[in-house]
Formats: C-alpha cells, structure tokens, sequence
C-alpha cells in the first residue's frame, strides 16, 4: 500500500490530506496519478496545474517508480519565508 | 545549529544568544534576518495569514538547509526558525541568523539562506482578504528547481 | 533613525525593538549586524580593544549614514550604534539594523552601512597584545577616499 | 586663533591631543602644518604617515585655506567597524 499525502492548495481540491493505493508491483508517480483519479475525479484538476512530487520527503519527478510502503507527497511550489 | 518549525513566537534576544553560545570561537560577525507580516499587498489590505508544513520533510528541509550554509560559508553557527499556523498582521514569520568569522560570510550566508528557503523548503502561505483567503502564489516555477537540491544530491 | 556612540554594552532586543518602533509601516524585512571583538588576530591571542572617536563629528558621520542608507535604499529605518571606550574580549562592538519592504533592501542597506562606516567614520582600534598596544592598520588606504563621501557632497 | 585636534597615532606622536595656532591671515592647511612642526618638531614625525585632515569636522585636502577660528583635526585612516 502506498501512502499518498496532499497539501496546501492540492489538498483543499481533494478534499483530504490522506490517500491510500494499494499496488501489486512497482510503478511510477506517473501511473499513480492515474489510479488516483480513478478513485475521485477531483485529483485530475488538482494535478492540472504545477505540482510537485515527493516519495519519501525526496522530491522526484513522474518518471520515478514507487513501490509497496512508500510515502508518495503532492503540493504545489512552495511560498514561504 | 537550530532549525526549527513551531507555533509560538519567538524571542530575537534567546534566538541570537543560542546562535552564540553554540559557536566554538567567538565570531566576528553575526547577521540575522527577520521576516514580519504585512498588512498589505498588492490587492490591498490583508488580515494575516496561516502557514501550512509538511511534517517532517520540512524540518529535515530546514537541518540541510542550516547544515549546508554552515560547510558552504565556512560559518561557526547558524539557524533557521520559522512559524506554521496562524499569523496575524504584523507577527513574525521567520528568523535566520548566521555567524561567521568576517561579516561578508555572516551577510552571504544569511541572504543565501533565505533565498534557497523561499524556492526549495515545503511552506505554503494563505492570504486572508476582503472576507475570504487565497494561496499565495509562487514568484518563479523556475525556482522551484531548488527543491530537489535540498535532497542532498549537491552538499 | 537611530545613529549614537557608547561606551555602555547594548541590547539586541531594545535595539530590534527601537527600530521596529519607528518604522511608520510594518517592514517586511528587518536585517541586524553585530560585530564582536575576537580573541585573537594574524599575530595570537589580543586581551581586547579601546576604541577612539571624535566627539562631534564621529556622531554626525553615525547620523549622515544611517540618513543616507535610508535614502538611498528606500528603507523603513535604519540605525547604528557604534561603542568606544575599553572593549574586552567577546564584547560586542558594533550594530548595524535596517527595516525595509523587501529583503534585498534589508542586505544591500546592512551591507552598504558596515562597508561605508569602516572605511569612513572617525573611530580607531587600538588591540592589546603581548603585553603591549598597537593601533589597528587600515586595511586600504583607497577606501579612505570614501571618507570625503559622508560630509554630504554626494547625499 | 586655530584649534587643532589630534586622534590615535598622530595624537600619541604629538604628545597631547589639542594645540592651538596663532594666525594673522588665511593659510593653506599645508601652511598650518609648517607653523606645527616649528612648535614641536615631533609634527614632522607625526605628519610623516598617512594622515586626514577635517577642517570644522569636514574632510578637506592640504590645500583648504583655513581661518581664524576654525577647528583643524588630523588623524590616520580610521579603523572602526
């Protein structure tokens, strides 16, 4: 199972902070993208604009695999400071 | 080193004494950088703002972040607070201090600091506005590509 | 503006809390320099400093300064104190504090003031050493020229 | 009457940190200088280094004509900071 986490303006159009994908095999950030929109139709306009992807608090890209257990983050580019 | 993310407020007097006490040689210069809210933008008038992390992944941000400065400036100490939660107008957001030697690395380290937290530490800033809020949006999509260098490819 | 010689030690918070207090808007950016006397110089171990001012112009090159860094970086505020007298070891000797909208300015300001105050405000170290005293050397006597600068013909 | 003033090195060199020039006319601030080294001839030595010149606390070069009753300083490159 793959613990999927939003924040900020991600999170608000999902609805949740939370998100759980159970997967059979490795795949990437790209095709965990879409078996979440496949469970709520609300994550293809939260990934419509510029998100950024960490797996295990590393940022990655869509390319990278994920696999059983791992932390896998959405959020928007950062404004603090 | 002090990295830290918290609620409350904190003390320019207590942050620049811990910077100190935490130096192996007295330094000869120390630069601090103190971030407030302001009751304006370029809408208008605001009324604060609340900050959201991402537990975890944000505080190990902040330990590079600190831990980076110090190799990189050849620094005797530095730190890094900055809040999450609530902020009224006027409040404290956030506080870098740098210690070094000669104050041109105490000035570039502290500059540098606050650069590489606005484009690469996970922080969000919500406006609140004319009755309702908004995210703040980010200055450049091109910064953000310092993101991953908080991952510690490049240390 | 704050711009004043002492001999007395100085508070980081009163001095934060001076300048915030006279800003007329909320800065969003506040930067702070301290300089401390270090233990030790190319030659060993120093047993601290005096400072020499000239009563009268030391403390209108203070004002000239912190007015013109004001000016010149469109700063909230700006201050400056400066102690002389017998400084020991690990004392502090100098702050530098400036207020502005936006952190660029806050730096350039901070920086600009301590580069422009060591090369042109009246103060001299003598360091205490081996036993003995010696005046501090000027570090290039071209910067010197920029003494001229803070009698107001460039303002 | 001139009020001359020294600081640090120059001070030391001197001896004593105010002296006082007799002047019927206006003189360069080089002319100020000759007047100094006849009072006392550790002048020379003093004036031998680099060394500024405030007439009325306002930086000024050798050839400033002073007068009566101004206040000349003389003092090395300042070190503070």
């Amino acid at each position: 199972m793959i613990a999927v986490k939003t924040f900020a303006q991600v999170r608000e159009i999902v609805g949740k902070s939370d998100w759980h994908v159970e997967v059979s095999s490795q795949l990437t950030v790209s095709e965990l993208t879409e078996k979440l929109i496949i469970q709520d139709a609300r994550w293809k306009q939260a990934l419509a604009g510029q998100v950024l992807v960490a797996v295990n608090q590393t940022m990655r890209d869509l390319s990278y695999r994920v696999q059983d257990n791992d932390e896998v983050a959405f959020f928007p580019p950062v404004t603090g400071g | 080193m002090l990295a830290t993310i918290q609620t409350g407020i904190f003390s320019q007097q207590v942050l620049y004494d811990t910077l100190l006490a935490d130096c192996a040689q007295t330094p000869g210069a120390i630069v601090t950088f103190t971030g407030l809210v302001r009751d304006f933008n370029a809408d208008g008038p605001i009324e604060g703002m609340s900050l959201e992390h991402y537990p975890g992944m944000t505080e190990q941000a902040l330990i590079r972040l600190a831990t980076q400065a110090i190799n990189r400036f050849s620094l005797q100490n530095a730190g890094i607070v900055h809040r999450v939660g609530k902020l009224a107008n006027h409040e404290q957001i956030v506080w870098v201090g740098t210690a070094a030697s000669h104050r041109k690395a105490a000035f570039d380290a502290a500059g540098y600091m606050m650069d590489t937290l606005k484009s690469s530490v996970p922080l969000w800033k919500k406006e609140f506005q004319h009755g309702g809020a908004h995210w703040v949006e980010a200055k450049s999509s091109d910064a953000q590509a310092a993101l991953s260098w908080l991952d510690g490819s490049e240390s």
